[in-house]
């Protein structure tokens, strides 16, 4: 795909949801048919704690523009305490992407319970937005596994 | 002998960019040298030699061998390889210049390495010869002059002038493509940089390094030589020695899936990695001995047992200075001759 | 110092407190010292050295050594300590098995500064008031101390031993984070633009030949099978073959390395391609330190790795976004 | 530009057969039909599922066979896994013949020949088998010693019972390490086998097994009297190029995959003993 | 090479609509491994189901794609349809097309595109799935409530009731706890004693019970259904089988001036002693700080007038050892140390007492036989005066932040029982905030102020000052007058916040299970699972989980039987097969997965492995009990090396999805 830059970008959107919350909102933003891209594609995990660096680096080299972590709400976590967990580590992450000149809005960390179908969805319409806006990843992706 | 003011540098190395792409050292923000791609403002360094060695132009660090595409049962080979272009390489030290006849021994024997062959079909290389050898240097132990350096075209300054002499008919028709630069000229102040840079080569403080204990006989007497327990017992088990060597070889063939296929490619691997050997099975060099033997056997024994007693070392010395914990080929080969 | 050193290190080889000893030895230049394990009085006096060039940080031999038959002598600079330390409380060394002497630390000089002087055929190097004599192949050179002095000593962060049976010399002090300046090249960082930030990486990091040294070395970097060198890890890579191989080399290596890493500065002593690695550790320490409270890791085996905890009240990750220049 | 080695080509299984439960047998043709390459008995190719690896594997069927390779491979890693996971008709990349060969028309012709095999080790040696018996004239007696853990796990116990068993002049002598129901064959470790079996001295050795099986059988040989330089063996190290290149295989500086697999034992005996 | 099925639901019209069913079946066809790609109305139907089983059966499928509603919905129906077909059940795998997709998209064709990479993603996953089996472990069928108050008392009542065995911990010489010091009870003012006791002799009847008084826990091994549990029987000097209870050896002993810790130490009693009448064991205790024998080996009286030889001077701790399936922790609390309150006076001045102290003065049973007198010269007291929230709701070190919960009803009741029985003494109450939620609370508190007048002045005691008239004056200001009070007052009663018992922290360590930074035990989940521990197997009753009144508590003891009765009445547990576990070759020992594991699922042992340099080490590493696991993950971060992965939610399967939606 040749890319014209910023024109007809689709942005490529992995999200990050811990099954507890915010993959049920995510459940319950459908129930209530609200609308949101069709760029996010959700992959389910049991808590946002176990998202690795490693994965959210790892959509970045395969072309995906914006990674988007959700889970329970501090104090929440299904687990009682992997989401603080979460927070430190992904904190940190964000900050050395930051540090490393990759664009800070291509990342974003949310709390999303269960109850809220409608966060989730405006989220995903924001975050969708916001990667919109800087156009595809170039500064973390991987040559190889552009698509040509 | 053929010659150009050092002054017309800039004006030399415009006409060979003209021509065909031009890489020669370059200083770094850092303080050391790296092969750059000539283009108006990059100047040749001063340095003695780069970090990395000249062998990234014929063998470069990755490189893709083909690519595969899959669906269902069926799988198609997509031969990538594209015919490169023309290059100079300019101001190779006479020891990187050796380390392509080392490599020409391995890659050029039948089963031919094409990717190999290409690039050094199409690379010219211009040496220069040395005039401040550093304490690291000890090319002079594998017989090499870095007054008297190899390549197509061999390359001296006496801090005026740069003297070329073509050595091969690819360096002839270099030097002929830029004869309306080059003027004949005498070589007196050259011979005396000469005598000057051999004057220092004998005061070299590893000057006195030899070969003569090393060599194809010595296989099993080092082999189950002592001490390597000790030699070892130090090394980090990294790869800088290796990659910053001029003359090794290694590399590791691997696939990457890209998502719309498998590309092959192969890079640099390094016998000191603890999964060099290491197979589904079982692993031949299980420890750091074993595996930092392999790498001065390799250079010392076995190479010279397959080349008619060609070492596989060129004394470039970067090693010396790179290795994180000081351990090098000279220190070997001290050690091993001690009784 | 050496003396002493040599002295204390036969000493305890003599009474049997220990059956080895951890130290340097000296090469054929100056400079080219290696760390070595001495196992007799004769090796010692022979081949042991401890002065300007003996900036390796032995700790993480200890990982394997202490683990051997017998008690291990190790002569640990301050900065060495807190590695030590560390790894003790990973359980990766046995305390027990190791003799600590704490000596005192640097600074030390590194021979690439005054090579990239353009100073070669270095024989002979002296201090002499601040001043650098070098005696080379091509006549005397000098040049000022301070700029000889290896980038890890430059920012000193403790002059304290953090752990010691037995101290050579007097106990030092922590040093501020405001005297040693350590974070100040980060702060210049995370002051530029995004773009100009990203221009300073790719440019440092594109040199990266992937030779694992920095790994190697680092003694927080112990593990049996890092995840790069493991296939099944799925993110294992061996020469990068592309920018963002060494970007995630990078950025995994110092994220494993978060809130364990004490800032010795190994990383970058050994990088041949001189690439300030040590900057993606002390950016986490920096961010540590701001979010979480100070925290130095390897100063005491006992409390939790800023990682391995929380607090309820801990700040979010947007405020990266909230922070000045984007 | 010409071809490069490290540029495989494709080849198709048409054929798999569970030899035991941890090995099978593909038969591997070009696309087009007939083999990829020819061979000499104990050349070795290179096999590879991209994306998942490429190994380095004995061809196990006889060069006398002009219309496909076969390939006896067990599953241990990910690569053998993959390939046994295949149905008929996958395709594979395949390149070679890669390595030196059993001196079957120089050292060997004329000759008496004893193969010893152990598990899987009878792979590289049935290329040799079906070509001494395809040529049988220009050898002399020939016996086999193969063993096994148990019956299951014979490799190619088939064509061993109905066509090698039949031949004439071709002495089978079967072995498993323990007693089984519905075996009444020998029961014993292959190298004790060897002994009790007493070969004749004039016989020429080809051994392939696992590294235990050949020590032990080749002590047990130097008892019974015969030399080094009587015995030949084929050896497996880790290989990426298959060209003496890549610099992994060697054994001093012999490259496994350029001047082996197969060595005599006088050849091995001066290397030093890293594999 | 997997074979895969795919099967796409229309869900009737709910993924039909938006998302073409059939290009996303056709297209999934195409994927790697997959064999058989069907779309149907409705899968999660018998016949949809058996689509599904059909296809496992007739193409000996290793692996299902489900592309249909959210897998909460359904996961587990798919699950069970494989493992009816003979395919492990967690080799099933969902895209959710519907929630996630058809019925929040509007466009068909960018749906049914993003339906298809849904369904790639489930398929790469699948791709890497191993069958799982959940595996099972025996559960004990006893359990363990560790304290004797009403919540413990309650709890092992109730599970005993259920037909388990079960054992009570206390501490102290009898089962009760602070129920047992209490006089009356709010809202209805009943005697705590007379509907406590009867509990306690019934718990001490019942033959399912067995108290473990004067004991503690010392240590806590294994996990959910499996608990091994190390308790420390106290030397009381005295033989539980013999004594009989009959007082004689307490009446008789010489050294009678011991601070009774019942009357909160507001009378005395003897070295030997029964803590008070209705103890349960009723046995006597030896307390070898006081005992003459003990401390001079002269005396003996106790042992002397025992008729059936009980004393035992040369007693030690026993430790034994017992098996428990679950255990339910029921510590409770106290009411906080007051020395660091100087400005209420209360080390300077007996007659400013606590208000369980008070409790104690105004019971039948207390140290002045039910009269309130003053403890300083046991006179009657015109004046009393309460101080609310001493301590509660306290932002400095001294205090606790939180509020205690019960002190604004007890205040409430003893105002009310003082003006009630000593109608000429004045009762004023200095509070923050009057907090009276619960059933026929307000109406209680309204009571005391109309009813009754007690003062309620809402405004903070500024500093109680002893007079050497033996009055107190307190100062205090009003806030909703404004000014500044002085109170010359008799009594002054302090409602000191309550705070776990100290023998909680330990404890928490033991069990491997949170504590608040209060050190109340955290419940699992704070709406949802408020009776169980995050450590599967522990449930918690009463008030170590926070401040509860006796209803609360009673119903939480109740409730926790019933969680650990839910437990006891399996035989074995079946295990989550989706958890973590360590590759034991890869583990560093390094303790960070430890660390972060809420559960304390993972243990390290040191274990013999052989080296490269083939030699044998001991190694330290990693081990995840799969039975206490739940399957967060965060191990599988914390883990540098890699060594920890999580079964179901694998590194390289969620990696695989990643790729699979970035392609």
């Amino acid at each position: 795909m040749q890319v014209n830059e910023n024109t007809n970008f689709e942005p490529v959107i992995v999200a990050f949801c811990c099954n507890w919350c915010s993959y049920a909102g995510a459940d319950l933003s459908g129930t209530n048919r609200l609308n949101y891209p069709t760029n996010v594609k959700i992959i389910r995990v049991p808590c946002s704690c176990r998202v690795n660096p490693m994965f959210i680096l790892r959509a970045f080299q395969r072309g995906a523009d914006g990674v988007i972590l959700c889970g329970c709400h501090p104090g929440d976590c299904h687990y009682t305490s992997g989401n603080y967990f979460t927070r430190r580590r992904i904190t940190l992450l964000y900050s050395m992407l930051d540090f490393l000149g990759i664009e800070r809005d291509r990342t974003r960390l949310e709390w999303v319970s269960a109850a809220e179908g409608a966060k989730f969805a405006a989220t995903m319409q924001e975050f969708t937005d916001a990667v919109r806006k800087l156009g595809p990843n170039r500064r973390l992706e991987d040559l190889r596994c552009r698509k040509q | 002998m053929l010659r150009i003011p050092v002054a017309k540098s800039d004006e030399l190395f415009a006409a060979i960019a003209s021509q065909q792409t031009l890489y020669l050292p370059a200083d770094r923000k850092d303080g050391q040298a790296e092969y750059r791609k000539w283009e108006e403002g990059v100047k040749l360094s001063s340095r003695l030699n780069t970090v990395r060695s000249a062998k990234d132009f014929f063998f470069p660090q990755t490189e893709n061998l083909a690519e595969f595409r899959m669906e269902g049962k069926k799988i198609e080979v997509i031969d990538i390889r594209k015919e490169s272009e023309d290059f100079v390489i300019f101001g190779v030290r006479a020891c990187d210049a050796r380390s392509f006849t080392i490599l020409d021994k391995v890659y050029l024997v039948d089963p031919v390495d094409t990717f190999y062959q290409t690039r050094r079909e199409h690379g010219t290389v211009v040496t220069m010869a040395c005039t401040r050898p550093a304490e690291t240097c000890f090319c002079q132990t594998f017989g090499i002059d870095p007054t008297e350096p190899e390549g197509d075209v061999s390359c001296w300054s006496d801090g005026s002038y740069y003297y070329f002499r073509a050595n091969t008919d690819k360096g002839q028709k270099f030097l002929d493509s830029l004869s309306s630069l080059l003027e004949d000229g005498d070589t007196a102040a050259l011979e005396e940089t000469k005598a000057k840079t051999k004057e220092i080569l004998s005061k070299l403080p590893l000057a006195k390094v030899s070969t003569e204990n090393f060599g194809g006989d010595k296989l099993n007497e080092y082999f189950r030589s002592e001490k390597w327990g000790e030699l070892s017992e130090s090394c980090l088990g990294c790869g800088t020695c290796t990659f910053v060597c001029p003359t090794c070889q290694c590399y590791d063939i691997r696939d990457f899936d890209t998502g719309h296929g498998i590309q092959r490619f192969r890079c640099w691997d390094s016998c000191m990695y603890s999964d060099f050997t290491k197979m589904a099975h079982g692993n031949p060099r299980l420890t750091q001995l074993e595996r930092f033997r392999q790498r001065f056997m390799h250079k010392l024994v076995y190479f010279p047992a397959n080349n008619n007693g060609e070492f596989g070392c060129v004394g470039c010395g970067r090693c010396l200075s790179k290795c994180p914990i000081s351990m090098n080929i000279v220190k070997v080969m001290k050690a091993l001759e001690e009784k | 110092m050496q003396e002493a050193m040599i002295n204390k290190a036969k000493q305890l080889l003599a009474d049997g407190t220990v059956n080895r000893v951890m130290g340097w030895k000296r090469g054929e230049f100056v400079y080219d010292i290696t760390p070595a394990v001495f196992e007799t009085a004769e090796e010692i006096d022979a081949d042991f050295v401890c002065d300007d060039f003996t900036a390796a940080n032995v700790s993480k031999y200890l990982v394997k050594e202490s683990r051997k038959e017998g008690k291990i002598l190790a002569f640990l600079k301050p900065c060495d300590t807190y590695s030590f330390n560390q790894l003790v409380k990973e359980h990766r060394i046995v305390r027990e098995n190791v003799y600590v002497v704490g000596i005192p630390g640097g600074p030390k000089l590194d021979a690439e500064k005054i090579k990239a002087k353009g100073i070669t055929g270095i024989l002979c190097v002296k201090n002499e008031n601040g001043t650098l004599k070098i005696d080379t192949l091509y006549g005397e050179e000098t040049m000022p101390y301070y700029e000889a002095i290896l980038g890890k000593c430059e920012t000193c962060k403790s002059r304290k031993h953090v752990v010691y049976d037995e101290l050579i010399g007097e106990e030092g002090e922590v040093i501020t984070a405001e005297d040693s300046g350590r974070f100040d090249m980060v702060e210049k960082l995370e002051n530029m633009t995004a773009q100009e930030r990203y221009d300073f990486w790719r440019e440092q990091l594109s040199k990266c030949i992937r030779c694992n040294a920095c790994r190697n070395v680092c003694p927080a970097c112990t593990c049996e099978n890092c995840v790069f060198d493991n296939p099944a890890s799925g993110i294992s890579n061996k020469a990068a073959a592309d920018s963002f191989e060494e970007n995630m080399f990078h950025i995994i290596r110092a994220f494993h390395v978060a809130g364990r890493c004490t800032d010795c500065g190994e990383c970058s002593r050994v990088c041949p391609q001189n690439i300030p690695l040590h900057l993606l550790n002390r950016k986490f320490i920096k961010d540590i330190n701001a979010f979480y409270g100070e925290y130095q890791a390897g100063e005491d085996t006992t409390s939790r790795a800023p990682l391995n905890n929380y607090d309820k009240d801990d700040c979010e990750p947007s405020i990266v976004h909230e922070r000045g220049v984007e | 530009m010409n071809k490069d080695t490290l540029i495989p080509y494709i080849g198709v299984v048409t054929d798999i057969r569970q030899d035991t439960p941890d090995v099978k047998t593909f038969r591997v043709v070009s696309p087009e039909g007939g083999k990829v390459f020819e061979h000499m008995p104990g050349q070795c190719a290179m096999l590879s599922i991209p994306g998942v690896g490429e190994g380095m594997f004995s061809i196990t069927s006889s060069p006398t066979n002009k219309e496909y390779m076969e390939f006896s491979i067990k599953k241990c890693g990910c690569l053998t896994t993959w390939l046994h996971a295949m149905d008929v008709g996958q395709q594979i990349t395949i390149r070679g013949p890669y390595g030196n060969h059993f001196p079957v028309e120089t050292d060997l012709k004329g000759k008496d020949l004893l193969f010893i095999a152990g598990g899987i080790g009878l792979a590289p040696l049935r290329s040799v088998i079906n070509y001494v018996r395809d040529k049988r004239e220009n050898y002399g007696d020939i016996q086999i010693v193969y063993g096994s853990r148990s019956k299951d796990d014979l490799v190619d116990y088939q064509e061993i019972i109905d066509e090698w068993m039949k031949d004439d002049g071709i002495q089978v002598n079967l072995t498993i390490d323990n007693p089984q129901e519905g075996w009444d064959g020998h029961v014993g470790f292959v190298p004790n086998y060897v002994k009790e079996l007493n070969p004749s001295l004039s016989k020429t050795v080809l051994i392939c097994g696992p590294p235990i099986m050949i020590k032990f059988t080749l002590a047990g040989l130097k008892e019974l009297g015969f030399t080094e330089t009587q015995v030949y063996t084929t050896m497996e190290l880790r290989m990426k190029c298959a060209v003496g290149k890549c610099g992994r295989c060697n054994i001093g500086n012999k490259y496994v995959c350029k001047d082996g697999p197969v060595f005599r034992f006088d050849q091995l005996g001066e290397l030093p003993d890293e594999y | 090479m997997q074979r895969i099925g795919v099967f796409v639901c229309h869900c009737g019209t709910n993924i039909a609509a938006t998302v073409d069913v059939k290009a996303v079946a056709e297209a999934l066809g195409h994927e790697p491994g997959v064999v058989i790609s069907r779309e149907y109305q409705y899968m999660c139907s018998e016949s949809g189901q058996n689509l599904v089983k059909d296809a496992i059966r007739e193409h000996n499928l290793t692996g299902v794609v489900i592309c249909s509603c959210s897998p909460r919905m359904h996961e587990n129906t798919f699950r069970k349809a494989a493992a009816a077909a003979g395919l492990n059940p967690y080799l099933v795998e969902i895209a959710n097309i519907r929630e996630q997709c058809s019925w929040i998209h509007k466009d068909i064709a960018s749906a049914t595109e993003k339906a298809v990479i849904l369904g790639k993603a489930a398929v790469a996953k699948v791709h890497l799935n191993a069958p799982l089996i959940a595996g099972e472990s025996p559960v004990v069928k006893r359990a363990l409530v560790i304290g004797g108050g009403i919540a413990g008392i309650q709890t092992a009542l109730d599970i005993a009731e259920a037909g388990f065995d079960v054992d009570i911990v206390e501490k102290q010489p009898t089962i009760g706890g602070k129920m047992a010091q209490i006089d009356k009870t709010f809202p209805t003012l009943d005697c705590a004693a007379c509907i406590l006791t009867p509990k306690m002799v019934e718990a001490s009847q019942n033959e399912k019970i067995h108290i473990y008084s004067f004991s503690e826990v010392t240590d806590v091994k294994g996990f959910v259904g499996n608990f091994t549990v190390t308790i420390k029987r106290k030397a009381r000097y005295v033989d539980e089988t013999k004594c009989t209870g009959c007082g004689l050896c307490t009446e008789k002993c010489p050294m009678k001036k011991v601070p009774n810790e019942f009357n909160m130490g507001l009378d005395n009693r003897t070295a030997i002693y029964i803590p008070f009448a209705q103890a349960v064991p009723k046995v006597a205790t030896i307390d070898p700080n006081y005992c003459m024998m003990m401390k001079t080996g002269k005396c003996g009286v106790c042992s002397k007038v025992c008729s059936v030889g009980a004393i035992d001077y040369k007693q030690e701790d026993k430790f034994i050892e017992e098996k428990y399936g679950a255990i339910v922790v029921a510590t409770g609390f106290n009411p906080i140390n007051l020395d660091k309150y100087d400005e209420f006076a209360y080390n300077q001045c007996a007659d400013v007492v606590t208000s369980l102290e008070l409790e104690r003065l105004m019971n039948a049973a207390g140290p002045n036989g039910g009269t309130l007198l003053r403890p300083s010269d046991k006179t009657h007291p015109h004046t009393i005066v309460f101080v609310q929230c001493v301590g509660s709701r306290c932002d400095d070190e001294k205090g606790k932040p939180y509020c205690s919960k019960i002190c604004c009803m007890y205040t409430a009741k003893h105002a009310m029982l003082i003006r009630e029985k000593y109608p000429d003494t004045e009762v004023y109450v200095f509070y923050i905030d009057v907090r009276t939620p619960g059933k026929n609370f307000d109406e209680f508190y309204r009571r005391a102020v109309e009813q009754y007048n007690v003062h309620y002045i809402k405004g903070m005691v500024g500093k109680v000052t002893p007079k050497s008239d033996g009055k107190i004056d307190v100062q205090a200001s009003d806030l909703i007058a404004n000014e500044q009070l002085h109170i010359n007052a008799d009594m002054v009663v302090l409602a000191a916040a309550i705070e776990p018992d100290k023998t909680a922290r330990p404890l928490a360590t033991m069990l491997t299970t949170q504590m608040d930074t209060n050190d109340f035990f955290t419940e699992a989940h704070p709406k949802l699972r408020p009776v169980e521990s995050a450590t599967a197997g522990i449930f918690l009753s009463g008030a170590c989980q926070g401040p509860k009144d006796i209803p609360e508590t009673v119903a939480q003891g109740s409730a926790a039987a019933a969680k650990a009765i839910g437990l006891l009445c399996k035989n074995s547990i079946t295990c989550n097969p989706c958890v973590a576990h360590s590759n034991e070759l890869m583990c560093n020992g390094c303790s960070a997965c430890e660390k972060v594991c809420p559960y304390g699922a993972i243990t390290y042992q040191d274990k013999e492995f052989r080296m490269p340099d083939r030699t044998t080490a001991i190694r330290r590493v990693a081990s995840v009990n799969p039975a206490v696991c739940q399957g967060c993950g965060a191990c599988t971060v914390a883990c540098p090396s890699g060594a920890m992965d999580l079964n179901g939610f694998s590194n390289s399967q969620i990696m695989a999805e990643v790729d699979a939606i970035c392609k």
